[in-house]
């Protein structure tokens, strides 16, 4: 772990990118703008390159290049010494990869997509910001650091998804999703603290000796390694759009798409994922219960959002919900202990996702904008390069051997299948067989997820290559296939999609195959293996595995077939009797469950009315209008009241200093007799002890007259004192005394059992 | 050095004098003097840094000022103060540039009140005699008062008046707790004397350090402010002029926690455990209840102004936790929270220059008109809210940790004070979410959307001089957000030495009855009291 | 005690003597006497400035009072067998001399202003 | 019975200034008088047709220089006085007066504060046509009045003292002759004033009997030797009414706003700060000197009755100020509240010790300095065209731009009174609560002054509001007085305000040299 690279340079340079666009861009011209922008993401994507060629050949396979960014320390408070560092080790290889290569493409395509746009400079500035963030997220090499890439992704995300600002629309969907994510935040910014505070370190480079310090239970009898999990996964759950922080990501295409393809498809929403992967000391926590909801989560997720992508008509729609879907398998994936599986899906995904939204860009390019499919049909003969493209994405989607998304999506499969988690040895009886039936429900939901997503696909597919054109013929008029610039990169990752998978084939089918092409073949998962030591038993006989993977085939299949039955050649009429039989459910679908609905009745408005409430009824009715005006309002009245008094009549000035001297005198005498009685009773047996007087009385000034007895008749009188006073008892009872004191100066005589100004003041005395 | 900060306090001052000597009429000129004054103390202020052991005073004067009170002259400057000092004058030279235009009516007044309150405030910063403290604390006072009124908006009259009754009524309070210590002091030692250092000897018994550490804490609460005692902070920050918000939010608010760091926790110790909780509880609900009213806020200032009030709940949340963490933090929060909410007090500025409103319907879609604008509004937004790599982020951050990680008992010895921290902890970290909801709502309203409003149709961008006045804040949000040891390693050892020092004099043990000097523990008292006029 | 008392001139029969008696009863004046007649004056002085609305009724009313003090300070000076009572008194009197003139002087400025005395209807200056 | 001649060297302040007094009216009574009838020019309002004796105008100008030079040359003497007395003071005419540094501080005071608050005085009657040249030898007659209260040894003395003192405050109030309100005032003044008087005289009788002699000493003797009788109790109550009512203190203050609203500015300059000095004084020393061992005891002794008075006197004269919106009678109620911060004080004493005079002393020097700057500023701001005062808030409103030198100048006044740093209030609150701290007992006292001030803040806002934030009010109607002596006279008063806060250590020292 020592190896020291540049790594700074992988974010350095689009951050610079990002920089001098926003600054200069404007004035420069968009040639400038792009050369700059996409040599950025290009050396950034070399160096990076080489980075990860060292990596894997000059480390063992644990090792990691690090990079002190900040020399010293980042933050010290007291006890706490955080650094910033970059790190590279094998999984953070395959996301630098991804995320350079891809951003790299995408940013191609967007200098063609994007080319009439006036704030040409600002895009691509933004894009590179986002890039650069994304990669700080990836090297981070503990969680602070990937927290700020995190955010800083998030940043990047809100800005362009409010892009094309003008529209209110979109700008309420930046704010949106950067909400949302910042709820996640929340819970990821206490897994750090907490983390912090129970391990003491949140760098990953220390996560290997930490899983004995997670065990310690925590709260609710769950170890404190669940608990950081779980705060963790509520972040991911934000960022990689999942259940219940999903609703952010359909809202997220707003933006352009290319942008879409990049952050919303490729790479800023797996970070999730990517997140629980480097983490998964932490989610490896016994029980397991962080993963058994990570899992639970991901398969809900994946099937919730693939049948709300079987109804819809806004093509960029139907790929955000797909999206959320496969993010729900990843996180399946990596739920289930199969990090390998999930990561692999990861780079997979990447490559047909982003091609799939610059495929829907290119078409929507072509159409003028418009995103909805029922207006289009028959494209595939205007952009060739486009529709083959894309029927290859929906292929590696569908999960069809031998594109990409077969190996990943199966290696997830037979992974959950065969998931066996930990908590079913902590249980006994049914519990146990719940838990051990459990990787098979999960299957059960991922299966159903793929039908739906290979249905929705292919519906997609049909809808819009095939068929008759249904726009307007001004429309139709301008069809044509896009530019270089923008099918290159479709090119591009229509090769990736058909080659990528082809690095993590199941070792079940290189059975037999020469030793170097077997190599290459399941390279990905000797790639990771030492990176994440595989938690999952080993996998099933050969023949599950076979069975699974021909299961799988065949749900594909059947969902591609489906789709050709309904939309081949255009919307059929039985999809249109179809939805009108199903009206109940298509308006379910049709409306995402309502989950929008619901959160807008449970949260913002609840939190709107509340704010209204806590300002106008508490800030300035409760708190400005009654607490800091009782004060003002008896100074006003007694203001009001003393003014009054002042009426100008002399006579009343003179009666008032007759009235004050009378009062001075009473004032002072009756005060003192009034002091002078005040005093307690002590018992002891028999005998009662009296004290009375205020301590700082002159002494003697007062002539005394007790009554011991309450019988009216005085037993004392003329006592002169002023400290105690005491009294035997005949017999035993409750003695009431009172207390006569005299100002021999004034005669003024105040007795304890009167009521004249001020309280009687009870003196008793209870005797055994 | 060693006069430096004497200097430094009164350049300001002397500036005030030369603008009273020049004719009236010559506005630019007194604009001029202003600028260069507070320049001028900025860069004679950052020669502080060289050589500062943060964990100690240093620069100390002390000089006799009223010798028979044992009133002494005395300033120093520690790794606590020493940032709050020159954020103090980095910001000055920033709100003199930026009322440039914005203040075309008695020009001098402003010139002259302004410096009066740097005066004011650096004094209060590096005060190391409670009376000096006050008095400077009371000087700050009636400038602002005069910002706000003369220079202020529509109901600047009822915002003049009740922020100066607010912060009076703290003020008030702690002049008699100042005293009674200052008393106490006497009555133990025989001799008078306002030097906080001898104060901090002092150890009273429990009662009497609650209600003195109360009426402290009043005084710095009402600036802080604290939830409820916050209702001035909208209306002042709303009729203040654009200098005026700028002033009272990123340097007066401060002086709210750095009187409790400062003077209120390390005098009384034993009050801190009885108190702390109830703190910490006012803080979070004031981070969530700032957030919500700011979320409801139609006004762009007034937004901001209760943002303050969420901001400056984290730091008091920090304060009260008492562990190293936190108080780092909620000291980085008073920085950050002076450059980002300065920061977007100037943008109002800017707007509130060009169309005077600040109603947030009135706008709209700017972005189109006010590219370079939008960009400085949306990072001192960012900055705001807390994203990571800018000023936000590092003080929050310190404080959610700290408070997440606080034991129950910030000190051995100590009775258990947080059981429900982590809750707190929780509750405080919604701010951070609230936070994004109401400040993106308010870019969104202003910035974002179509542009409607006709009289939006024609705004120039920002001028060579906004931009001029943007860039040193925009390099500070940055330079906050990514270098925080630049000012942690300053910050770090003095709040280090502070709680070192907290916990020495708590483990001493509160007083029973009479009072007693730290370290001698049966020192008779002295007999009669000598004349505090001093006779001879 | 003080007060001298008639002189006896021819025998006295028992009605003369019981006569005498009770005039000398009532002649024996002593220092409560004295007294009591200042209250007495203090009190109606106090009566009048109370009750009489003219300022001038006024003025003679506060003469009272001071006449009641007069005669407390008399009354124990003679009791005292000492002078500095007297001189007091004498000075007393000096001064509410004085301000008898002021008191007119004043009286007379409010009266060129507003043609009566009336105490009660002097508020312009009030609340 | 021979003179002593040291009765008279140290009598020189007080035999100067009856000098000086005769001089003045001298002056006044030779200059050039004229009979006019209702002259339009100076617009008489009373009805009455009769001819005026009216000086022509400026004949009589000379007179404020001269008085002034006699008031320096009174102050030169006490202090060189000052240097050369010895400890504990000298005792002069047979025990009737006591000549120490605290009677010559306090005159010190009061003789300071009238010299600067006379010189407003010509411009003010100028400009409110009311020449009456025997302003300035009243203002000396009163001032030696004052003297004599505070070297006061014997109740003759202090008897002496007060009436002289008051009988000059009765015709000042009434000096603006052909003004209602100033002869009202004077009427309310002078009938309160004599009753209080009565009562005066009558107290000084009962404590005659008991104690059977009027020096103070002797009677300090003789009560704590035999004990307090109840006439003694009831004589010493009436001394104690009779000075509260001087200072203005509730419930005996209800002339007080009244007068002070009525009486040309000058005096009531001269009425708030010098009256109220000397009539502490006197209270110090009568009670100190008197009745020492009564102060300990809360419940019966001074220090509980008049705890309760500073307490009334604080609130109630702050609660009515609050109410007003004429800036003077606002200023009077403030004095009455400023009274009761006082009596802290005095209370202080009683508690606490001897200590406490030097804080005491302090805020009434930087009160009474305060008052004659802020009198001198209502003077400046003007009358209207007809002579008429212009004293509302309204007339206020913008004098930051009509005259600023005399609203800053205001301001400082204002806050000083408000107790903000750095000005003399400041200081003197400070440490008059400081001092007073020293009993913890008085800690509730404290707390009451501070909510207090905190109400005073607010209307001495107002006014500072009312000056610096508000727009001039449209009618042009008033003109402010231009007159450079009393711009001088305030100018040099503020300038002390301010010296005495920022470096109260010289006046501190005075202070506490102040001793009996």
């Amino acid at each position: 772990m020592t190896e020291n690279f540049p790594l700074y340079l992988i974010i350095v340079l689009p951050l610079l990118g990002a920089v001098l666009n926003l600054l200069f861009g404007r004035r420069l011209g968009n040639t400038f703008v792009s050369l700059v922008a996409c040599s950025a993401v290009a050396g950034a994507a070399l160096v990076a390159t080489k980075a990860v060629l060292l990596v894997a050949s000059d480390l063992p396979d644990r090792g990691a290049l690090i990079d002190q960014l900040v020399s010293g320390d980042w933050i010290v408070a007291g006890d706490m010494k955080l650094q910033a560092g970059l790190m590279l080790d094998r999984l953070s290889s395959v996301m630098v990869m991804v995320v350079t290569w891809i951003a790299l493409l995408i940013h191609i395509y967007a200098t063609g997509y994007m080319e009439h746009e006036p704030d040409f400079a600002r895009f691509f500035g933004y894009l590179n910001l986002f890039t650069g963030a994304m990669l700080i997220l990836v090297l981070g090499d503990s969680l602070p650091v990937t927290f700020i890439g995190w955010e800083g992704v998030g940043l990047a995300s809100y800005l362009l998804i409010g892009f094309w600002y003008h529209e209110d629309k979109n700008a309420t969907a930046g704010r949106k999703a950067f909400i949302v994510n910042r709820v996640g935040d929340f819970g990821f910014l206490l897994g750090i603290c907490l983390l912090f505070t129970v391990v003491g370190t949140v760098k990953y480079g220390d996560f290997g000796s930490i899983a004995g310090r997670l065990m310690t239970p925590w709260w609710m009898g769950w170890p404190v390694g669940y608990w950081v999990a779980i705060l963790l996964f509520v972040g991911c759950a934000g960022k990689s759009a999942q259940i219940p922080l999903y609703v952010w990501l359909p809202d997220a295409m707003a933006g352009p798409t290319p942008v879409s393809a990049l952050i919303h498809a490729a790479t800023m929403v797996t970070a999730g994922v990517y997140v629980v992967a480097r983490c998964h000391t932490i989610f490896d926590t016994f029980p397991e219960a962080a993963k058994m909801t990570v899992a639970g989560v991901g398969a809900l997720t994946a099937l919730m959002a693939a049948t709300i992508g079987i109804v819809q008509r806004d093509f960029k729609k139907v790929l955000a919900y797909s999206t959320v879907s496969q993010l729900g398998f990843m996180f399946v994936g990596v739920g289930t202990g199969a990090y390998t599986a999930g990561v692999f899906h990861l780079m997979t995904h990447a490559f047909f996702k982003a091609g799939l939204f610059l495929g829907a860009g290119s078409v929507m390019h072509a159409m003028g904008g418009e995103g909805d499919i029922a207006k289009m049909g028959g494209l595939g003969k205007h952009m060739p390069i486009t529709r083959w493209t894309f029927f290859i994405y929906c292929l590696a989607i569908a999960g069809i051997v031998p594109f990409a998304g077969f190996f990943s999506k199966d290696a997830i499969l037979a992974g959950t299948f065969a998931a066996e988690f930990r908590m079913s040895t902590a249980m006994s009886g049914p519990q146990a067989q719940l838990v051990a039936l459990y990787p098979k429900v999960l299957w059960a939901m991922l299966a159903t997820a793929a039908l739906c997503t290979a249905f929705y696909m292919w519906r997609l597919y049909f809808v819009v290559f095939t068929g008759k054109f249904r726009g307007t013929s001004e429309q139709e008029h301008h069809l044509h296939e896009s530019p270089s610039s923008m099918t290159l990169p479709l090119v591009v990752l229509a090769v990736g999609s058909v080659l990528a998978g082809l690095i993590g084939v199941p070792a079940v089918m290189t059975h037999g195959l020469p030793e170097s092409v077997e190599h290459v073949m399941t390279f990905f998962t000797g790639w990771l293996s030492p990176a994440m030591v595989p938690a999952s038993p080993e996998p099933h006989e050969h023949w599950v595995e076979w069975a699974l993977m021909g299961g799988a085939l065949t749900i594909s299949a059947a969902g591609i077939g489906l789709a050709a039955l309904l939309y081949r050649g255009g919307i059929s009429e039985t999809a249109e009797n179809l939805k009108d039989k199903l009206g109940f459910l298509h308006k379910l679908l049709w409306n995402k469950y309502y989950v929008d609905e619901i959160y807008d009745f449970l949260l913002v408005r609840p939190l709107r009315r509340v704010s209204g409430l806590l300002w106008k009824g508490v800030d300035n009715i409760i708190i400005d209008g009654g607490l800091t005006k009782i004060g003002p309002f008896f100074v006003d009245i007694f203001g009001a009241m003393a003014q009054r008094f002042q009426n100008g009549d002399v006579q009343r000035y003179i009666i008032a200093v007759m009235v004050g001297t009378a009062g001075i005198l009473f004032g002072s005498t009756y005060w003192l007799a009034y002091r002078g009685i005040q005093g307690e009773v002590k018992v002891d047996k028999r005998s009662a002890t009296l004290k009375l007087g205020d301590p700082r009385m002159r002494p003697g000034q007062l002539i005394y007259a007790i009554d011991w007895d309450g019988d009216g008749k005085f037993d004392d009188t003329n006592v002169r004192f002023n400290s105690e006073l005491k009294h035997e008892y005949g017999s035993a009872g409750q003695y009431k005394i009172v207390v006569e004191a005299r100002d021999p100066v004034w005669n003024m005589v105040k007795r304890s059992d009167d009521w004249f100004f001020g309280a009687s003041v009870p003196l008793a005395a209870k005797v055994e | 050095m060693g006069m430096i900060l004497p200097i430094v306090t009164f350049l300001p001052l002397v500036g005030a004098l030369l603008c009273l000597a020049l004719p009236r009429e010559e506005e630019q000129l007194h604009r001029s003097v202003g600028f260069g004054t507070a320049l001028v103390t900025f860069l004679v202020s950052l020669l502080m840094l060289s050589g500062l052991e943060p964990a100690k005073m240093n620069h100390v004067v002390d000089w006799a000022w009223v010798e028979s009170l044992g009133i002494r002259f005395n300033l120093g400057i520690d790794g606590i103060s020493v940032w709050l000092v020159l954020l103090t004058t980095f910001l000055m030279p920033i709100v003199f540039l930026s009322t440039w235009s914005a203040i075309h009516d008695k020009v001098r007044e402003f010139i002259v009140a302004a410096l009066i309150l740097e005066t004011g405030m650096l004094g209060a910063f590096l005060a190391l005699d409670l009376f000096v403290f006050y008095v400077f604390w009371e000087v700050m006072l009636i400038p602002m008062y005069f910002i706000i009124g003369i220079w202020g908006g529509d109901q600047r009259l009822k915002a003049a008046i009740k922020f100066v009754i607010y912060t009076m009524v703290g003020s008030l309070l702690m002049l008699v707790a100042i005293l009674y210590v200052v008393v106490k002091v006497h009555q133990v030692t025989g001799q008078w004397s306002f030097a906080l250092a001898t104060a901090q000897k002092l150890i009273l018994s429990k009662p009497e350090q609650i209600y003195l550490f109360l009426a402290f804490a009043l005084a710095f609460c009402i600036k802080v402010p604290l939830f409820p005692l916050h209702t001035w902070l909208p209306l002042a920050h709303v009729e203040a002029p654009t200098a005026g918000s700028v002033i009272l939010a990123s340097v007066l608010l401060k002086f709210g926690p750095y009187g409790m760091i400062r003077f209120a926790i390390p005098l009384f110790p034993h009050a801190v455990e009885t108190v702390a909780p109830w703190l910490a509880v006012l803080a979070v609900i004031g981070v969530v209840y700032g957030s919500c009213v700011a979320y409801a806020q139609d006004d762009v200032k007034k937004l901001i102004a209760y943002s303050s009030v969420a901001h400056m709940g984290f730091v008091v949340l920090g304060l009260a936790m008492m562990n190293s963490r936190s108080v780092n933090g909620a000291l980085y929060q008073c920085l950050a929270h002076g450059i980002s909410t300065g920061g977007l007090f100037l943008c109002v500025g800017v707007l509130y220059e060009r169309r005077h409103t600040r109603k947030m319907a009135e706008f709209g879609g700017l972005w189109q008109r006010m590219p370079v604008f939008a960009a400085t509004l949306l990072i001192f937004t960012m900055a705001s809210i807390g994203l990571p790599g800018l000023s936000g982020f590092v003080g929050e951050f310190l404080v959610i940790l700290g408070t997440f990680s606080a034991k129950e008992r910030a000190f051995e010895g100590m009775p258990a004070m947080f059981e429900n921290a982590r809750m707190l902890s929780a509750f405080a970290a919604t701010g951070v979410v609230l936070g994004a909801v109401y400040m993106l709502w308010l870019f969104q309203r202003v910035m974002l959307g179509p542009l409607t409003n006709p009289l939006n149709r024609k705004l120039p961008d920002m001028t060579a001089r906004e931009t001029a006045v943007m860039l040193p804040m925009l390099a500070m949000a940055f330079w906050l957000g990514i270098c925080p040891n630049t000012f942690l390693k300053h910050i770090d050892p003095a709040v280090t030495q502070t709680l070192t020092a907290f916990k020495e004099k708590y483990s001493a043990g509160a007083a029973d009855g009479e009072a007693r000097m730290l370290g001698d523990s049966a020192k008779p008292k002295v007999e009669e009291p000598a004349a505090p006029g001093g006779n001879p | 005690m003080i007060m001298p008392v008639a002189k006896q001139r021819t025998a006295p029969t028992e009605a003369t003597k019981a006569m005498q008696q009770l005039v000398q009863n009532l002649l024996a004046v002593g220092l409560h006497h004295y007294l009591i007649l200042a209250v007495v004056l203090f009190g109606i002085g106090t009566f009048g400035v109370f009750m009489r609305r003219n300022a001038l009724t006024t003025l003679m009313s506060i003469e009272l009072i001071l006449n009641g003090g007069n005669l407390t300070l008399l009354a124990f000076a003679r009791s005292h067998q000492d002078m500095r009572g007297q001189a007091l008194a004498l000075l007393v009197i000096a001064v509410a001399a004085a301000e008898a003139a002021i008191g007119l002087a004043i009286v007379v400025g409010v009266f060129r202003n507003r043609h009566n005395t009336n105490i009660d209807e002097l508020n312009l200056l009030r609340y | 019975m021979t003179f002593d001649t040291t009765d008279l060297v140290s009598s020189l302040p007080l035999l100067f200034l009856t000098v000086a007094g005769i001089v003045l009216l001298m002056l006044d009574a030779f200059s050039r008088v004229v009979l006019v009838g209702r002259d339009h020019h100076l617009r008489m309002p009373s009805e009455t047709s009769e001819a005026v004796a009216v000086p022509p105008p400026g004949s009589r100008n000379y007179l404020m220089p001269v008085t002034v030079l006699f008031l320096l040359a009174t102050l030169a003497i006490m202090v060189w006085q000052a240097g050369t007395l010895p400890e504990g003071g000298v005792t002069i005419y047979r025990g009737m007066l006591v000549v120490d540094r605290f009677g010559l501080f306090v005159s010190g005071i009061c003789v300071a504060a009238a010299t600067l608050g006379i010189v407003s005085a010509p411009a003010y009657m100028r400009a409110h046509r009311m020449e009456f040249g025997e302003f300035y030898a009243l203002v000396v007659f009163a001032l030696c009045g004052m003297i004599i209260l505070v070297q006061a040894a014997d109740l003759v003395t202090v008897f002496l003292g007060i009436e002289t003192m008051s009988l000059g405050a009765y015709v000042l109030t009434g000096s603006w002759r052909r003004s209602p309100r100033s002869s009202e005032a004077a009427m309310k003044y002078f009938l309160v004033g004599a009753f209080v008087s009565g009562l005066l005289v009558y107290g000084i009788a009962l404590i005659y009997g008991v104690t059977e002699t009027t020096s103070l000493i002797d009677i300090k003797r003789i009560a704590m030797s035999r004990g307090a009788a109840p006439l003694f109790y009831i004589g010493w109550m009436l001394l104690l009414v009779s000075f509260s009512f001087k200072l203005g203190v509730v419930p005996f203050h209800m002339w007080a706003p009244d007068t002070y609203e009525g009486a040309p500015t000058p005096v009531t300059g001269f009425m708030m700060s010098c009256i109220k000095a000397a009539g502490f004084a006197g209270l110090i020393r009568l009670l100190q000197g008197t009745l020492p061992m009564l102060a300990r005891d809360p419940f019966t002794g001074w220090t509980f009755v008049l705890s309760w008075l500073a307490v009334l006197s604080m609130s109630l004269g702050n609660l009515a100020a609050i109410k007003q919106d004429n800036v003077k009678r606002m200023l009077a109620y403030s004095s009455i509240s400023h009274a009761g911060y006082l009596l802290v004080g005095v209370v202080a004493l009683g508690t606490v010790g001897d200590a406490a005079r030097g804080p005491l002393l302090f805020y009434l020097a930087s009160y009474a300095l305060t008052v004659v700057a802020s009198m001198g500023v209502v003077a400046w701001v003007g009358c209207d065209e007809r002579g008429e005062e212009r004293v509302r808030l309204s007339d206020w409103a913008g004098l930051a731009k009509r005259e600023p030198m005399a609203a800053l100048l205001m301001t400082i006044s204002l806050l000083s009174l408000g107790g903000f740093p750095p000005t003399a209030g400041f200081f003197g609150k400070f440490y008059l609560f400081q001092s007073a701290l020293g009993e913890s007992k008085l800690l509730w006292l404290i707390l009451i002054a501070i909510a207090n001030s905190l109400i005073s803040v607010y209307y001495y806002l107002r006014v500072i509001t009312a000056m610096y934030f508000r727009e001039p009010s449209p009618n042009p109607a008033i003109t402010p007085i231009q007159s450079s002596a009393m711009k001088f006279g305030v100018l040099v008063s503020t300038l002390l305000v301010l010296a005495m806060g920022l470096f109260p250590g010289w006046l501190m020292s005075l202070c506490a040299a102040a001793k009996f």
